[in-house]
């Protein structure tokens, strides 16, 4: 039995006024467990909270209602003052008799009655609490970015700039990421090399960062503090340590027809390569689905031409296990494939090019040395369609496209018709769009600039088909507002491509028990409060995974997750919240319900050997509550049928004690 | 009425006891009267003696092989009408069986009958028979009586969801198709009902329990180390009804439990020896489940989702759910 | 209710179309094949019913010069199907009295003997009652 | 002590989501915006810690009215545990509806901690619309009202 | 195999090779177009207004028909073939296919509810699914070597793509595969799936005829020397554009592949 006081404050007039404070304090006192009940002006003041602590060590109290505000105001307050005097912070239940009660009755009469009831129900509860001790898990001062892009980069920097180690795992031969790809950013029209190579070196060079390259995550144990990782190192058949990037091998390669995917396929690369000039690590790597000599063992040429000895054909996949406290995912974005989308002609015509190839033919180390030339005959184009929305905004049910706008694309469109006009007066260029949206710092100047200086035509309209015919283009094509269709014989076509989260995110998400929405973007643990981190403890989100993002905003984004993570790390111990989950093992039938609601994959299930009442064993399936992991929101209680899984400090008993002391 | 005999059954079993594939038995032998079939368990070619197979056998004994599958030994065979390897899958789901130590044989159904049906139309009855559609009794004081089999079938059979077998490691005769019962009719007629007829209903409906738990215990789904109401720790304890509420509640808590879990395989009903019409607490909630959020039916695929553990975010409101009615 | 407003509700529902999933922007004219011989063009449909314009669109002969051939439906992105609007407003104007915009008295000085029948019966269900 | 009152009075037990209805409720006191005392609320982490069997207790326990409020879909502050509510509550209101018990003593209302007024209309008409249907006989426990 | 076959008042008169050299190519490649019995005229359009019954009729008995004989349905005309594949989808509308079998409770021979059970299948789409376009390459005698034809879908195969689901609408393949497996060159230009005009040709005869003369300059400027089609209107059009390419129906090539045509000649 609970050796309970109770303390009803006046809070001045605030709940004196309407609330007979004598009488609720006089009438609590008689109810079970209470041992010692009073009234004070103001229970929050240092005398207020001297009164309970007193009382605490002259009545030997084991618990305490305090009848004042809201617990949102005063609750801390409260349990402070009780630990402070000796008992458990989780043994203070308040009773809301200001906010809930004397502020919303006029009736003093009605709101006694209220209090009276309310008290009731705190006092109820309080007979049934238990003293908690939050969890303690100590933290892997060691953080974990998965995907080498700007977001990727930007985390890293950021995190090993406070001291703490940090790995990235990039997929790719190299760091660098979709900004590798680009020519300028918008809105200032900065070359994006100049501005991403001097960081991908700043990556390089830190001490307190590692590089996977050509590396997969493949498995994640663990939880917030404590992540065990396996990263599988794909074999590159080159001895990282030992390649000087000098490109022999690259040169004198035999199999010289492979697309290359860093152009985009618009040129080619050997079997040996190294994607581009400034790559992160710089070193070789061999495609074993083209490399003669790992195909079918003829070759070796690579191995010959290369004086530091680096080759290694007999490499093999490397897997390792690495601790971590945080993870950080930044897994980006990939412009859809075109192939559904045949009105524009993509798959007919190599003239019609989505916005990034575009990219790759402006940039001066693309497949044209920065020349804008035709991919079919290398000609100089005059006539340029843009068509802004390919596959963004679709309809929610359509097979083609994405339901939601890609935000990127109404900027580097204006930027690629700005540039493109800049390099070329000779040209015409025009760009269909729906809308122009530019929400951004400088954005509609920006666009303003490409109207009005650079004489670029913005048509508010759709293309309905383009028809290769000969060597134009011929765009068919809606003016909305001058209600004509309008036919123009183009020389190139770009289309807008929506983008979409990178393909590896959802298995990465599956690993991580991160959740994701129908479009496979991560979801947050708070659409506004709580951008930058995972519903998933101790996992955070950088840059495009989340959704689509320009180049500042992922930037920032990037930054935010890298000081969730650095405040983190910067612990020695998590301490948790109390009130979690906690399965009565001996009830649990095993049967994973509450294991499918729990949205932070706090549950898991282990066979487990018990000792029966008649000496036997048996082995159980029993779910097992990460203290860690939870938050306690008690979902997982009402999904168990046998009422195994309790809540901690809001166990069912206690929230039927409160029932039936307010139904009394 | 059934087209598989005993003996094909029997000599299946003899057959894989003796090849060593299982080393016991789950099926059926005759209780205290004709009518009076019991699961039961065999662990030998000699104990199959006693297994008998009639038109009574309309025991699921997915519910046994939670206890079964757990102890020492080799594959268990079991016998599975189409309906119970529904139960089957379903507890496969929640890892209550293991469904590796089990040999299910899945048997064509023609629909099972009860005795309290019978018990209803006759007292004292010797022995039954079926031939085609007729049941001919034979009673110690009013001679032999012929019924038509449809006045003997539970609901269940009457309104079959589903001749098809949806887990099954071996096939006796032809498997069949899901049906298009009218399964939810009754539920409908009293949906439309006023709200006091509705409650006047279950009034008389539920004011008989007589909290004997039958319904639980036969229950495929009520399969809990301990069950809510026997355990004093869950608040909810409650061994026998003291007023009219408990009986609600008891039902109500029940049927939520089961709810997404419930294969509809009416042994509840079955059992009640109160004849209360249980089974239409559980498919209100199958019935609301499949307008609400789709259809689903439980057990059909082992490790489905039950729509109480799922959500999209464009459910319906709770407010909008009562309103379908008007 | 108004006419107009009745006569919006049985396009809508005679259509299946839902004009406010249109996001207005132009692709099904810009896919128009017949886009020169409309007075008024698909998307016009679509949003001159959602304003209840009804009056221009059943006096146009734009109602005649649509080809069915449902580009405008395959390329929408929103879905909103602009070819079954405008052959529900078609419906509804033949259904009038007097309606019918070709008579079987018409037919035979436009075709010539390779006129395939399936033209014949085509214009038949896509001009009168 | 108990008040005696010619008027009958419902009991309406209010379960309200620590994040955002328990807030709504806070700041509807902080704006004094009156609603009846027969409102007594008892505060969970989330509304999807709400088991049915609390509902049927309050009931069975005498209680007129159950409402339950949480944050709006989309802003559970657990994500996801208003969606799970939102299931549970609509096949449980349904099945006591079809029951013969008034549908009008359940109620789930998504107030957030902004909507103080929401908080105060939504209770002021809940109160109203329990009261005009008077005592709840139907899942009272006679016992506990002895 | 038999399979049901439903013709089209246009092949019974002025398109009557599409329907002969379909039958007799059927026959080589090992299957039997078994008419539909007193079939009526679709209507050579698809309503799609939802309060549209009596139109779908004359389909919906040819579908039921093919049900009873438990067979898919054959079509080889692209306006039939739209009318009905469209109605069929229809069909599979609880409401609506509620309203036209009480409709069609009124017939003499009436069986019972129609739901759209019916496989409806083009006569390409069954070489290509069923008897296999490799199967057609083997039988092909006369392979068509050199040739340089180009195929034009028009819009009736194809859309609406969702219920059409023959190919895909914007970049489809299954007419070139064809031509492909009968040995000669496929071309593909981008107004294969753009309409030729259709009715059109009746009221305004011009308009028509600058549509289907895009649409054959188009196939010549990509180097064709002959279309491909299966619909008789497409072809009345493109003849009529004033193109010297000639426009040929897919069973007549079909039939100069597989040596029908000349031992019918």
């Amino acid at each position: 039995m609970q050796r309970i006081g109770v303390f009803v404050c006046h809070c001045g007039t605030n709940i004196a006024g309407t609330v007979n404070v004598e009488a609720v304090s006089d009438a609590l006192r008689k109810e079970p467990g209470v041992v010692f009940s009073t009234n004070y002006q103001y229970m929050c003041s240092q005398a207020g909270q001297d009164i309970i602590k007193n009382a605490i060590a002259e009545y030997k109290l084991t618990g305490i209602v305090v009848c004042s505000c809201s617990p949102r105001m005063h609750e801390a307050t409260f349990r402070k003052t009780a630990a402070s005097a000796g008992i458990n912070p989780y043994m203070v239940e308040i009773a809301n008799i200001r906010e809930q009660c004397s502020w919303v009755h006029k009736d003093t009469l009605t709101g006694t009655e209220k209090a009276i009831i309310l008290g009731r129900a705190a006092i109820a509860k309080v007979n049934l609490n238990a003293p908690l001790t939050p969890g303690q898990t100590p933290v892997t001062k060691r953080a974990l970015v998965i995907g080498g892009g700007i977001a990727g980069i930007q985390t890293a920097l950021d995190i090993a700039d406070a001291g703490f180690p940090v790995d990235i795992v990039e997929k790719k031969p190299t760091i660098g990421g979709k900004m590798a790809q680009l020519d300028k950013t918008f809105p200032t029209l900065d070359c994006a090399a100049c501005i991403l190579t001097p960081k991908m070196v700043d990556v390089a060079q830190n001490e307190k960062i590692r590089i996977f390259s050509y590396s997969e995550v493949t498995e994640v144990h663990g939880f917030v503090g404590n992540f065990d990782v396996t990263i599988k190192k794909k074999a590159r058949y080159v001895r990282e340590d030992i390649c000087t990037g000098c490109g022999a091998c690259t040169e004198k390669c035999p199999q010289k027809k492979i697309p290359n995917e860093f152009n985009l396929g618009m040129d080619t690369r050997r079997a040996i390569y190294i994607p581009f000039a400034q790559a992160v690590p710089k070193v070789a790597t061999i495609d074993p689905d083209h490399c003669n000599m790992l195909k079918n063992g003829k070759c070796g040429v690579c191995s010959k031409v290369c004086t530091a000895g680096a080759i290694d054909y007999n490499a093999k996949d490397e897997f390792l296990t690495e601790k971590y406290g945080a993870i950080v995912v930044a897994t980006g974005f990939n412009p859809i494939p075109m192939d559904k989308f045949d009105e524009f002609a993509y798959s007919q015509s190599k003239d019609v090019i989505t916005s990034l190839e575009f990219e790759r033919l402006m940039n001066a180390a693309g497949p044209t040395g920065g020349k804008l030339l035709r991919p079919s005959d290398g000609e100089h184009p005059h006539t340029l369609v843009f068509v802004q929305c390919v596959g963004s905004r679709c309809e929610a049910c359509a097979e083609k496209g994405k339901e939601y706008c890609s935000k990127i694309c109404c900027m580097y469109t204006a930027k690629h018709a700005m540039l493109t006009r800049d390099k070329y007066p000779d040209t015409e260029v025009y760009v269909f769009y729906i809308d122009v949206r530019t929400p951004g710092k400088n954005f509609d100047e920006f666009y303003r600039r490409a109207v009005e200086e650079y004489g670029v035509h913005y048509i508010k309209g759709m293309v309905g088909k383009v028809s290769p015919e000969g060597n134009k283009l011929k765009v068919q094509a809606s003016d909305l507002i001058e209600n004509r269709q309008i036919h123009i014989d183009a020389d190139l076509v770009v289309l807008a491509a929506a983008i979409e989260p990178d393909k590896s995110a959802r298995p990465l998400a599956t690993m991580l028990t991160a959740s994701m929405d129908t479009n496979d973007f991560f979801t947050e643990a708070h659409p506004k409060l709580r951008p930058v981190e995972s519903p998933t403890a101790g996992v955070f989100l950088s840059g495009a995974c989340q959704g689509p993002k320009d180049i500042p905003e992922t930037v920032a984004q990037a930054g935010a997750a890298a000081s969730k993570v650095i405040g983190l790390l910067c612990k020695d111990q998590l301490t948790g919240n109390p009130c979690v989950a906690h399965p009565d093992e001996m009830m649990c039938s095993g049967c994973s319900n509450c294991e499918k609601v729990c949205p932070y994959g706090a549950i898991t299930y282990v066979d487990k050997e018990f000792r029966m009442p008649d000496r036997t064993t048996k082995v159980r399936r029993v779910a097992q509550v990460n203290e860690a992991v939870c938050q306690g929101c008690g979902c997982c209680t009402v999904a168990c049928m046998s009422g195994a899984m309790d809540l901690k400090g809001f166990k069912n008993e206690q929230i039927f004690a409160e029932v039936d002391a307010i139904c009394r | 009425m059934q087209k598989v005999t005993r003996d094909i059954l029997v000599n299946k079993a003899k057959e894989l006891l003796a090849n060593g594939t299982v080393d016991r038995v789950y099926g059926w032998k005759k209780g205290e009267f004709a009518y009076d079939v019991t699961p039961a368990l065999f662990k030998s070619e000699k104990e199959l003696d006693e297994f008998v197979f009639g038109d009574f056998c309309g025991a699921n004994v997915s519910k046994y092989l939670v206890a079964e599958s757990k102890k020492a030994g080799g594959k268990i065979l079991v016998f599975l009408k189409p309906c119970d390897t529904y139960s089957l899958n379903q507890l496969t789901t929640e890892h209550r069986v293991d469904r590796e130590k089990i040999y299910a044989v899945g048997i064509p159904c023609e629909g099972m009958l009860t005795g309290s049906a019978l018990k209803d139309k006759v007292d004292s009855v010797l022995s039954v028979e079926t031939e085609g559609d007729t049941v001919k009794v034979e009673t110690l004081y009013d001679g032999v009586k012929t019924f038509p089999a449809s006045d003997l079938l539970p609901d269940r059979c009457r309104n079959c969801k589903s001749k098809k077998h949806v887990t099954y490691d071996e096939l006796i005769g032809e498997d069949g198709e899901v049906l298009d019962s009218g399964r939810f009719d009754e539920v409908e007629k009293l949906e439309k009902m006023t709200p006091d007829e509705r409650f006047a209903f279950w009034q008389g409906e539920l004011s008989r329990c007589i909290r004997c738990n039958a319904c639980r215990d036969v229950c495929p789904a009520c399969t809990c180390e301990k069950c809510v109401f026997d355990n004093p720790k869950s608040g909810l304890e409650n061994k026998a009804a003291a007023d009219s509420f408990e009986e609600k509640m008891f039902h109500i808590i029940r049927a939520f439990h089961v709810a997404g879990r419930c294969t509809d395989c009416g042994e509840c009903s079955r059992v009640c020896p109160q004849h209360i019409p249980l089974h239409l607490l559980n498919r209100k909630f199958i019935k609301d489940m499949n307008t609400f959020y789709g259809e689903y039916q439980a057990g059909e695929v082992v490790g489905n989702r039950p729509p109480v553990v799922n959500y999209t975010k464009e459910d319906i409101e709770p407010s909008e759910a009562v309103k379908r009615g008007e | 209710m108004t006419n107009t407003k009745r006569m919006k509700e049985d396009i809508l529902r005679m259509s299946g179309v839902n004009p406010r999933k249109c996001m207005k922007c132009g692709k099904c004219s810009g896919t128009c094949p017949n886009y020169d011989e409309m007075e008024y063009h698909p998307h016009q449909f679509v949003s001159m019913v959602e304003e209840g314009r009804l009056e221009p669109l059943l006096a146009s002969k734009s109602l005649y010069t649509c080809l069915s051939c449902m580009a405008c439906i395959e390329r929408c992105p929103r879905g909103v199907e602009p070819a079954k609007l405008i052959e529900a407003v078609r419906l509804l104007k033949e259904r009038q009295k007097d309606g019918n915009h070709l008579t079987a008295n018409d037919i035979p000085a436009r075709i010539d003997d390779d006129m395939p029948q399936q033209a014949i019966v085509t214009a038949f269900r896509k001009y009168t009652k | 002590m108990s008040v005696t009152n010619e008027e009958y009075r419902p009991l309406i037990v209010a379960f309200c989501c620590n994040w955002c209805s328990y807030a709504g409720a806070d700041l509807a006191g902080n704006n004094r915006l009156a609603y009846p005392a027969d409102v007594k609320i008892i505060r969970v982490p989330c509304s999807c810690r709400v088991n049915p069997a609390f509902i049927l207790r309050a009931f069975q326990r005498g209680a007129d009215g159950v409402i339950i409020c949480g944050c709006h879909p989309g802003d559970c502050h657990y994500t996801s545990g208003n969606y799970y509510t939102r299931r549970r509550m609509a096949l449980l209101f349904s099945m006591l509806d079809y029951l013969g018990i008034e549908k009008e003593r359940t109620r789930v209302e998504w107030v957030s901690a902004a909507e103080g007024a929401k908080f105060a209309a939504t209770m002021n008409d809940f109160c109203k619309t329990v009261a005009a249907l008077g005592e709840n006989k139907r899942l009272e426990d006679l016992r506990c009202k002895k | 195999m038999k399979v049901s076959y439903y013709p089209g008042c246009t092949l019974r008169n002025k398109a009557k090779d599409l329907d002969f050299y379909a039958r007799e190519c059927a026959k080589v490649l090992g299957f039997e177009l078994e008419e539909v019995e007193d079939w009526q005229c679709c209507g050579g359009a698809f309503t799609s207004s939802s309060d549209e019954i009596a139109t779908k009729l004359s389909s919906v008995r040819a579908l039921k028909a093919a049900k009873e004989a438990g067979q898919p349905l054959v079509t080889v005309c692209s306006a039939c073939h739209n009318v009905i594949k469209r109605t069929n989808a229809a069909m599979k509308d609880p409401a609506f296919a509620a309203k036209v079998n009480a409709y069609m409770k009124q017939d003499k021979d009436f069986t019972e509810d129609y739901n759209g059970e019916t496989e409806v299948c083009h006569y390409l789409e069954y070489l290509r699914d069923k008897v296999g376009f490799d199967e057609v390459a083997k039988k092909v005698v006369n392979p068509l070597t050199g040739r340089k034809i180009a195929a034009y879908y028009g819009c009736l195969l194809l859309r609406p793509g969702k219920v059409m689901a023959m190919d895909d609408p914007e970049n489809p393949v299954i007419l070139e595969d064809f031509i492909r497996a009968l040995g000669a060159e496929p071309v593909v230009y981008p107004a294969r799936n753009e309409c030729c005009g259709g009715y059109m040709a009746i009221e305004n005869a011009d308009a028509a005829k600058k549509r289907s003369l895009s649409v054959s300059e188009s196939a010549a400027n990509h180097g064709a020397a002959e279309l491909v089609t299966a619909c008789p209107l497409c072809r009345y059009n493109l003849v009529k554009s004033g193109s010297e390419l000639p426009v040929l129906y897919f069973t007549e090539l079909l039939a100069e592949a597989l040596g029908v045509k000349e031992a019918n000649a």
